[in-house]
């Protein structure tokens, strides 16, 4: 039998871990305490978790030394981009606990919930911290599996179980494509490793070009179901409908993030040999995925439908950052993803407010006259939706400005044209939003959820909005920073 | 641009216009606190004294004083500047006098026939805000100051038609002379445009200063293929403003319509002053008509076609207003006539003695409809003289000036131009212009006396209800009458003897320098030449006494004859009663097809093309089309997904897989 | 002669933008009962206004340079500056915001009812974005503001409106929405082809070659088209006008329609000259359609205010045509036209709000005699009426006529490909003098004149003093500006100069380029 | 040769077992057919000196998967598969595309880059190479972290498993009068295309 | 001589078969879940050939990896399985349709 040493240069690595190690340890603390709380008193799981984000924040804020730093082999990277996307996915999840707060505490497992929620953001910051592909499948894997678990959450009702089913199925094809691509990038270059893959398909003879297409189309085609990327976007309003209005509000902002950012990581480290080919794709994909979504989005009713097809518009506007494959273009997707994050959850978190007796005010109609009843509510909104639609003085003008801007100067001009074209349309089906809350009248009465952390999340996201929107320029360096030895 | 060269007193020139302005913003902003006495001693005494200074200039430029000067800069911008000044010569002081004197009487005339209106005041303001702006048009020393009054005049005369606003008709009225006399306002912006584009200002002076040399560098202008002299180009399209303002065929249709306006501004507005703008302005730019033959014969021939189809229409008409209308259209007629054959000066002569009895004609109408309550129809009037004699008398007097007996006013002057007609020669032109206005004078006498006959003489067929209130106008409006009636017998003698205005030689006459005639052109020095044919300088007084013979035979006894000359020719009886059928003809050809093409325009093309067609049918249709075949393909089958899914994979891949 | 605002540095602009925006913030904060939201919100709008006539007193008019000058970095990672200057041309629309933005608050006293506060202060933000945008010197600043114009707007007119507005609102979004998008793109391509700025001076320096002149042009044109609007982009305009309450209806007249005017003073004539002289004939062809096809639209019109919006696009017609002939006078006319139409079309559309007020229809036809009853009234609206025709004395009188006389001298540039005489433009133009009084005065038959029918023109009061004070001002200016103009036009002289210069002298290195330019776009390449 | 056979057998019958799965009419019969694919799979493995994992293939998979299957159709009854309209409808199209990726597969398989002489010359390892030993080496060493989350991805499910499918017994019964009220025809009706 | 391509070619044509399965599959969510193994083992073959083929082998702790998860996977997907059928008493593909448009 071989000897076996092991070197276990643990301390230097593990440090790097701890963010993920907190939120480890206390996922399982909290599961386990969870057992012991009284049932009355299972909010007390809700705040911990948000004092776990909080310092799991702290703590990658702590490991983070602006440098890029690789741990476990060179399986875990830990660089500025990933401290910020860790960061951004652990704000995300922090108003998706906030907003889970009231919507979940009549479920049955309320303690799962939050501790499943925390598992999927650790497979977030596995996935943002991939550098290989193995690293980055485990976190793919352990951050879908959580998610498909919250989405279907609500046992009792049908809608959610179906949609957690289909995604699920739909997942595990993307897995599987993903993973078929894989294969075929390890086999004509006997690596895993980012870093060792993307030079060598810089010398891998011509004879293997198919070979490298078809992993190309099948990783591309894996990352693309996640982040909702038409064709492979027909999951997102299905399961955003169906699943709790919380778990939609996370699932359209954090694993999007996370998805991004190793996208990000692929196209740059795996495929810059292959730029022209992936880009080529990657423009019939963007155009596709930002036509549907805004086009498909105005025949809907429900507003989280609604919100689900605007996601995939906006998916498709982060990817022309990605396109443009440059500094400033992967600033303007981390800009796009960050200001994306404060729309997405103040619209969801008021569409949470509007619930009426257990049931959301979820269809556009319930909005209704919104402006008389809650002024604050339907202004909120109002910003929030003009920001969606990309109008000045809002953050989501500057989001836009700052994909287009890069793609532009790459040279897709008509892409460009497409885009913001077709953010016109789009701008349509938010207008109407506006339209039911301040021009109509109310059809139905609610009994608004009293809920000052919710109300602070309107705040809070409504403010950043409209702060980005009148000087973006500190988030807009955060980004640039964040690509520090990346790029 | 241009020194002030002043032998006149700048302020007194200055009050003329002025006080009736003041006057006028007086009478329109405070008439509710002013009530009626105190509005038209200010209002009246402020024209009078216009009049009273008028006179006083008029006298000072007899004495060869001239003003010319700038008072402020208007506008100015790079290469084009605008000033508002005054150019004060013979020619604008015989228009200043005109137009006072007449206002002046008007105004006091409007004392007694609009008292006890309920826009009082505010026809005081009209009127004397009329005569700030006549007095702009007249004085002004460039083509912008011109348009200015012009386009003021015609704000009032739209104004003053429409006074009675309860009426439709006044209503509609006021709304065609509008449109009508912006139709030749078109014609006239455009001929500013062009001076300004040729010559490079706008100022009279150096435009007229830069004619000759222009016309002999020989500009040209192409339109649609056809080229046309740069000079004849501007004359034509100014004269355009001046047959909209002058009421000349084919824009004579809303002078006989704005009868609907109080009598008052018929006689000042729509007789004396306002629609004999075209006249003066033809006479004003008589350096720039001099140069064009093309434009004069234009001139001649509008002015001879309206001259004799206005007065065939005259021969018909039953409302006592309109025969004068249509008789001051004519009238206007032979104004042009006598600027076609270059005989300005006989043309402003007409002008100045046809002011005097027309406007009078018109208040002496006025004072009649005063009397019968407002009745207009001449069929149910007769028999008046015995009611009221000093309307009897002064309108008798308008009558023989208008008919061209002397010593009457109208005598000289339209002699003058019928004479000037026949020695200008012109080839075909101007024999059609001499035989119109020639014929002319027989039916102006004709339709003259009818009118009066069938006033005053005749059977007395006035409702018996009326009769008790027939009685003289007060002396508020018989004084400006009798004032009128002697400008009526006096101003042609006056302008014939004492103004020499016949004077061929005009350089030496009393116009000088004011109207410029080209020596080849001059009809009046070719009568000095060749000398007065006795036949045909009596023609037309023999025609003129054929004409009242006819009319005292049909009219002054109450005849048969009349209608049995109607019913021999129904046909030429309608056509004529009917206008010759203008208006029908443009209802048809304008008004109409302008509407539906409106309609069309915006029906078919905004709202039906842009409207629905592109943005709905085209871009809203395929968007809302495209979300509703995105919607039934998101069919909740978890196969149909997984078959997108795959789709998308194969397509992607074959493409890549292909294109290499 | 350097102005004391200059020397000292005071942020005038600064304080001008955002003013309306802080008395905004101020008042939704503490400002509760209706009565004190319309006092404060007058109160705030006359302060701006004061601010701005600084602007207007001490504006040097014997340079073409920008004047109040403010500039500080903004957006550094994208070389977005905060940069605010004022010329000639861009003063007067800043003084006339800002005043109309009075007018509104005042016409909005009593009509408005519902939800004061949130009209007021739509209102006050409005101003902002509006002087703004007359402001900007920085193209994406510009942007911002043109773009953020649109959600007061949009409340404005759907909350406030009449029966169909929320089509009326939806249509003018996204129409507005997606002209400008493409300048977006436009103002980002050009950021790239000059470097890495956003300056709007940088880009009029910068020699664009034919190509990107040609593109840009085209992408701008959408962008101003749809605002100003030029057929067949205007549709928008009569829905909004329509639907829009009066204050509303003020400030679009008045004040958005200008900013696509703007636009193409600002942007494309001196950045774009040879492509501006390239689409001469295509701009010419459709202000006349502007002139002539919209004229005989307005007047089939049945609605009061519609009539009043084709009217508007009818002026406007005037305004562009004006700018594409390159000479002082035309360009100086087209600003000019553009004031006067603030002050006339927003005075129309204020008389109509009078009678709205009080009869609840804007049908032609339930209305006439209305003289009998409103005396004053009928004198306001007549006057306007006559300032809408153009008539001397009016301020539009000028304004047309500088119009129509730069058209038919055009600089030579401006006949660079035009197939034609400009003369014939000209007098195609000079038609309006007709067209205008038809629909005009037809109108004014139809609603003041005629004898009292209907009983509910009968119970008809006349103006009160609230509303003849906001009739009085525009009076005044528009009679003032018709029979004095000059002090005004010599505010412009400088700057139009120096724009004329900049748009008739060719970026392109070679002349003869221009023509191979063209040529190749004639034959599509 | 002896190996050659011993592949092509292995291979037909995965393939064979794989569209057993696919169409067989009952899915207990499918699951029997996917346990025959992946003994053949594991068969193919061994041929690839991954004995390891054939034999973790054979444990795990068919020892606990897909019982796991077995136990869950057994549990829910649905045995008997219905052959619904619309199978055939998609059947030309989606199977051209499947035939024509699967040509690609193909393709991009026998490319000449797997053809080289390094990967040709390529032998079996040694009797003295134990297969499990060097996937423990580099397990336990490179792939510390990805054991770990491999480990938590096994607890998640565990977890998650457990929150959807565990229920209290006091509570079957349980109605919830809000909901009943508020309920909406959505929740309700079920669309049936007749 | 069995070379690299022939195990490739073997798993491609797993891999197919399961796709089809995917999508032409009229039966019940189980069936597809049925496929989707069949995906992942394809998926296992290759890694697998490849390692061996490569003398690599990280490829097998892939597949170690991939069967972890998988078998994940499953236990996770046939819970919420059961889930739906209990809300729904269906599991037939057809029936997942609740939510669409």
């Amino acid at each position: 039998m071989a000897h076996v040493t092991f070197p276990f240069p643990f301390p230097e690595h593990l440090g790097l871990l701890l963010p993920e190690m907190i939120i480890a340890v206390m996922a399982m603390v909290l599961l386990i305490w969870d057992l012991f709380i009284p049932k009355d008193k299972k909010q007390w799981v809700a705040y911990a978790t948000v004092l776990v984000c909080i310092v799991t924040a702290v703590a990658v804020v702590q490991v983070t030394t602006g440098l890029s730093t690789t741990g476990f082999y060179g399986y875990f990277v830990m660089d500025p981009l990933a401290s910020f996307a860790k960061l951004l996915i652990l704000l995300a999840t922090v108003f998706g606990v906030i907003l889970s707060f009231d919507y979940m505490k009549d479920e049955e497992n309320m303690g799962e919930y939050y501790c499943l929620m925390l598992f999927s953001v650790l497979g977030m910051m596995f996935l943002v911290s991939a550098n290989n592909f193995v690293t980055m499948y485990l976190g793919l894997e352990l951050m879908a599996l959580s998610i498909y678990v919250l989405v279907g959450y609500q046992r009792n009702v049908l809608r959610s179980s179906e949609a957690a089913l289909k995604y699920f199925i739909l997942g595990s094809l993307a897995s599987g494509m993903l993973l078929y691509g894989i294969t075929f990038l390890y086999g004509v270059t006997t690596s895993f490793s980012f870093a060792t893959i993307g030079p060598a398909l810089g010398v891998a003879n011509e004879s293997a070009h198919g070979v490298v297409m078809l992993g190309l189309v099948f990783v591309l085609a894996g990352m693309a179901f996640k982040v909702s990327i038409a064709p492979f976007h027909m999951w997102t309003p299905d399961t955003y409908e169906g699943a709790p209005t919380p778990v939609t509000a996370f699932i359209s902002v954090a694993p999007k993030v996370a998805g991004f950012v190793i996208f990000m990581r692929i196209l740059h480290d795996v495929f810059p040999e292959i730029q022209v080919d992936y880009t080529n794709i990657l423009v019939v994909l963007a155009a596709i995925t930002i036509v549907v979504g805004n086009v498909a989005a105005i025949a809907q009713r429900n507003i989280k439908r609604m919100m689900a097809y605007s996601t995939v518009g906006h998916v498709g506007f982060i990817l022309l950052g990605l396109i443009a494959a440059n500094e400033a273009g992967y600033t303007g997707s981390l800009v796009y993803l960050t200001v994306y994050l404060f729309m997405n959850m103040g619209v969801f978190a008021i569409v949470i407010l509007m619930r009426r007796d257990g049931m959301d005010g979820e269809l556009l109609d319930d909005f209704a006259g919104l402006s008389k009843v809650r002024p604050g509510y339907a202004l909120a909104m109002g910003l929030l939706l003009f920001s969606l639609a990309g109008i000045p003085f809002l953050g989501g003008f500057w989001a836009k400005y700052a994909v287009l801007l890069p793609l532009i100067g790459a040279g897709h001009l008509y892409l460009a044209l497409l885009a913001i074209v077709f953010s016109v349309v789009g701008a349509f089906y938010y207008l109407r939003v506006v339209k039911y809350m301040y021009f109509d009248d109310a059809r139905v009465t609610f009994n608004f959820i009293e809920n000052p952390a919710m109300q602070a999340v309107v705040i809070v996201s409504t403010l950043a909005i409209v702060a980005i929107g009148l000087y973006p320029d500190p988030v807009m360096q955060l980004c640039k920073q964040a690509l520090v030895g990346f790029i | 641009m241009g020194e002030t060269i002043t032998t006149l007193n700048t302020f007194e020139l200055l009050a003329i216009p002025a006080l009736p302005l003041l006057a006028a913003l007086a009478a329109g902003l405070f008439g509710w606190f002013l009530k009626e006495k105190l509005t038209h001693f200010i209002t009246c005494s402020a024209v009078i004294l216009a009049a009273v200074l008028s006179v006083d200039v008029f006298v000072q430029v007899l004495h060869g004083a001239s003003f010319y000067g700038n008072f402020w800069t208007w506008m100015v911008s790079k290469d084009f500047m605008v000033s508002v000044g005054m150019m004060i010569d013979p020619l604008t002081v015989a228009m200043m006098v005109t137009v006072t004197v007449v206002s002046a009487c008007v105004h006091l005339y409007t004392i007694g026939y609009m008292h006890g209106d309920p826009g009082y005041s505010r026809f005081f303001a009209y009127i004397s805000a009329f005569t700030f702006s006549m007095l702009v048009l007249v004085m002004g020393n460039n083509f912008f100051t011109l348009f200015f009054g012009w386009e003021a005049v015609g704000l009032f005369s739209y104004l003053l038609i429409g006074f009675w606003f309860k009426r439709e008709p006044a209503n509609y009225a006021a709304l065609k002379a509008f449109i009508v006399n912006r139709v030749g306002d078109f014609g006239f912006a455009v001929g500013i445009l062009a001076v300004w584009y040729y010559f490079g200002t706008v100022d009279y002076r150096e435009v007229f200063a830069m004619v000759s040399t222009f016309v002999a560098e020989g500009h040209v202008l192409n339109f649609l293929g056809w080229e046309m002299d740069a000079i004849t180009f501007i004359c034509l399209a100014l004269f355009i403003g001046a047959m909209g303002k002058s009421g000349q065929v084919p824009l004579h249709v809303w002078l006989p319509d704005s009868m609907e306006g109080p009598t008052p501004i018929s006689a000042l507005i729509h007789a004396a002053t306002m629609v004999t703008a075209g006249v003066f302005m033809v006479a004003r730019l008589s350096p720039m008509f001099e140069y064009s033959e093309t434009a004069l014969a234009a001139v001649i021939l509008v002015g001879a076609v309206t001259a004799w189809m206005c007065a065939t229409i005259g021969l018909v008409q039953n409302d006592i207003k309109r025969v004068i209308a249509y008789s001051t259209c004519s009238q206007l007629g032979y104004m042009f006539v006598a600027c076609g054959v270059s005989a300005y000066s006989a043309g402003i002569f007409h002008l100045m003695t046809h002011a005097y009895f027309k406007s009078l004609l018109f208040l002496a109408a006025g004072s009649v409809i005063h009397a019968v309550l407002a009745e207009q129809d001449i069929r149910k009037m007769g028999q008046l003289r015995k009611y009221m004699p000093i309307t009897y008398i002064t309108m008798f007097i308008a009558a023989l000036a208008l008919a061209g007996i002397p010593p009457f006013a109208g005598f000289w002057s339209k002699d003058l131009i019928i004479e000037a007609a026949m020695v200008r020669d012109m080839g075909w032109v101007s024999e059609v212009g001499y035989w119109a206005l020639l014929s002319g004078v027989f039916m102006t006498a004709f339709y003259t006396f009818r009118m009066f006959f069938l006033t005053f003489h005749n059977s007395d067929r006035v409702p018996a209800a009326t009769k008790k209130h027939l009685h003289e106008s007060p002396k508020v409006m018989t004084i400006p009458l009798m004032i009128l009636a002697v400008g009526a017998l006096g101003s042609g003698l006056w302008g014939v003897y004492v103004l020499d205005i016949a004077n061929p030689e005009v350089v030496n006459g009393f116009f000088g320098h004011s109207l410029f005639v080209l020596d080849a052109h001059n009809p009046l020095l070719k009568l000095e030449l060749e000398g007065h044919d006795p036949f045909f300088m009596t023609l037309p007084f023999w025609l003129a006494v054929g004409g009242i013979a006819l009319a005292y035979g049909f009219y002054f006894k109450e005849s048969v004859m009349p209608a049995k000359l109607a019913a021999t020719f129904p046909a030429l009886y309608t056509f004529l009663l009917n206008k010759w059928y203008w208006d029908e003809l443009y209802e048809k050809v304008f008004i109409r097809p302008t509407q539906c093409l409106g309609q069309m325009l915006w029906q078919k093309a905004d709202l039906g093309m842009i409207d629905k067609g592109i943005v709905h049918g085209g871009i809203i249709d395929s968007v809302a089309s495209g979300a509703a075949k995105l919607r039934t393909m998101q069919t909740g089958m978890v196969y149909h997904y997984a078959y997108g899914m795959v789709i998308g994979v194969f397509g992607l891949l074959t493409w890549l897989l292909l294109k290499a | 002669m350097e102005s004391l605002y200059n020397v000292l540095g005071f942020p005038i602009l600064s304080l001008s933008i955002f003013l309306p925006t802080a008395g905004a913030l101020f008042i939704w904060m503490f400002v509760k009962d209706d009565a004190a939201v319309r006092w404060a919100t007058l109160s705030v709008s006359v302060a701006t206004f004061v601010v701005t006539l600084p602007l207007l007193l001490s504006f040097d008019h014997t340079t073409a340079h920008m004047q109040f000058e403010e500039l500080h970095p903004w957006i550094s990672s994208f070389n977005i500056n905060y940069a605010l200057g004022i010329d000639g041309i861009s003063m007067p629309f800043i003084v006339l915001t800002s005043l109309l933005t009075i007018v509104c608050i005042v016409s909005a006293w009593r009509c408005i009812q519902t939800r004061v506060k949130e009209y007021m202060l739509a209102f006050l933000i409005l101003e902002t974005t509006l002087i703004g945008v007359f402001a900007s010197l920085d193209a994406v600043l510009f942007y911002f503001f043109w773009e953020a114009m649109l959600i007061p707007m949009y409340l404005i007119i759907g909350v406030w409106g009449g029966k169909n507005r929320v089509y009326a609102t939806l249509k003018f979004f996204l129409y507005t929405l997606g002209g400008s998008v493409l300048m977006l793109i436009a103002i980002m391509a050009m950021y790239f082809k000059t470097g890495g700025s956003f300056s709007m001076l940088a880009y009029m320096d910068y020699p664009f070659n034919f190509d990107w002149q040609f593109w840009i042009f085209l992408a701008f044109f959408v962008a101003f088209a749809v605002k100003v609007p030029m057929w067949p982009f205007h549709t928008w305009l009569p829905d909004a006008h329509t639907e829009a309450p009066t204050a509303g209806s003020v400030i679009l007249a008045g004040i958005l329609l200008k900013m696509g005017a703007y636009g193409f003073l600002r942007f494309s004539l001196p950045m774009l000259p040879d492509a501006s002289q390239y689409f001469v004939p295509f701009m010419v062809f459709l202000s006349l359609i502007a002139i002539v096809y919209v004229s005989l639209v307005a007047m089939m019109q049945t609605d009061l205010k519609r009539l009043i919006a084709y009217s508007s696009i009818a002026h406007m017609g005037f305004v562009t045509l004006g700018t594409f002939m390159f000479t002082e006078i035309a360009i100086e006319g087209a600003v000019f036209g553009m004031i006067s139409h603030g002050f006339v079309a927003a005075a129309l559309f204020l008389c109509v709000g009078v009678l709205y007020d009080r009869m609840h229809t804007r049908e032609i036809s339930a209305y006439g005699g209305v003289v009998n009853v409103m005396p004053v009234f009928a004198v306001v609206m007549m006057f306007f009426a006559m300032a809408n025709v153009a008539l001397p004395g009016a301020s539009s009188f000028v304004a047309e006529i500088m119009v129509l006389l730069g058209t038919f001298n055009p600089s030579p540039e401006a006949m660079l490909y035009m197939p034609f005489s400009m003369k014939w433009v000209a007098i195609i133009a000079a038609s309006s003098v007709v067209l205008s009084a038809c629909y005009t005065l037809w109108m004014v038959k139809r609603v003041l004149m005629g004898d009292l029918v209907k009983d509910e023109v009968k119970t008809l009061k006349d103006m009160n003093v609230r509303e003849f004070s906001f009739f009085a001002p525009l009076i005044v200016l528009v009679i003032w500006l018709g029979l004095y103009p000059a002090p005004a036009l010599d505010l412009l002289h400088v700057t139009v100069a120096h724009l004329v210069d900049q748009a008739t002298s060719s970026k392109l290195a070679d002349a003869a380029l221009i023509a191979q330019g063209a040529a190749a776009h004639l034959t599509g390449h | 040769m002896f190996e050659a056979g011993f592949f092509y057998l292995f291979a037909t019958m995965a393939v064979v077992g794989g569209m057993g799965v696919v169409l067989a009419r009952h899915t207990m019969h499918s699951v029997m057919f996917l346990i025959f694919c992946f003994f053949n799979s594991a068969g193919l493995f061994f041929l690839l000196d991954a004995e390891f994992l054939g034999i973790i293939l054979i444990l795990i998979y068919v020892g606990a998967v897909m019982v796991l299957f077995m136990f869950v159709i057994m549990m829910l009854e649905v045995n008997q598969a219905k052959l619904r309209e619309g199978f055939l409808q998609y059947l030309p199209m989606g199977g051209m595309i499947a035939l024509i990726l699967l040509i690609e597969f193909i393709g991009a398989a026998s490319s000449g880059i797997f053809h080289t002489d390094a990967i040709a010359a390529v032998g079996h390892f040694g009797k003295d190479v134990n297969n499990t030993v060097e996937i423990g080496k580099i397990l336990y060493t490179q792939y510390l972290l990805g054991f770990e989350i491999a480990a938590i991805i096994l607890l998640v499910a565990l977890v998650g498993a457990i929150v959807l499918t565990l229920r209290t017994r006091q509570d079957a019964k349980y109605q919830n009068i809000s909901k009943q009220v508020n309920v909406r025809k959505e929740d309700r009706l079920r669309k049936v295309r007749m | 001589m069995i070379g690299l391509s022939d195990y490739l070619i073997v798993a491609a044509c797993l891999f197919s078969l399961g796709v089809i399965g995917l999508f032409l599959n009229r039966k019940n969510v189980i069936t597809i879940l049925m496929c989707i193994e069949l995906i992942l083992l394809a998926v296992n073959i290759n890694f697998v050939a490849f390692s061996h083929y490569l003398q690599d082998i990280s490829g097998q702790i892939f597949v170690f990896f991939v069967l972890t998860v998988a078998a994940s996977e499953v236990a996770v997907g046939l819970a919420i399985l059961v889930s739906f059928y209990r809300n729904r008493r269906s599991i037939d593909v057809e029936d997942i349709n609740t939510l669409q448009g």
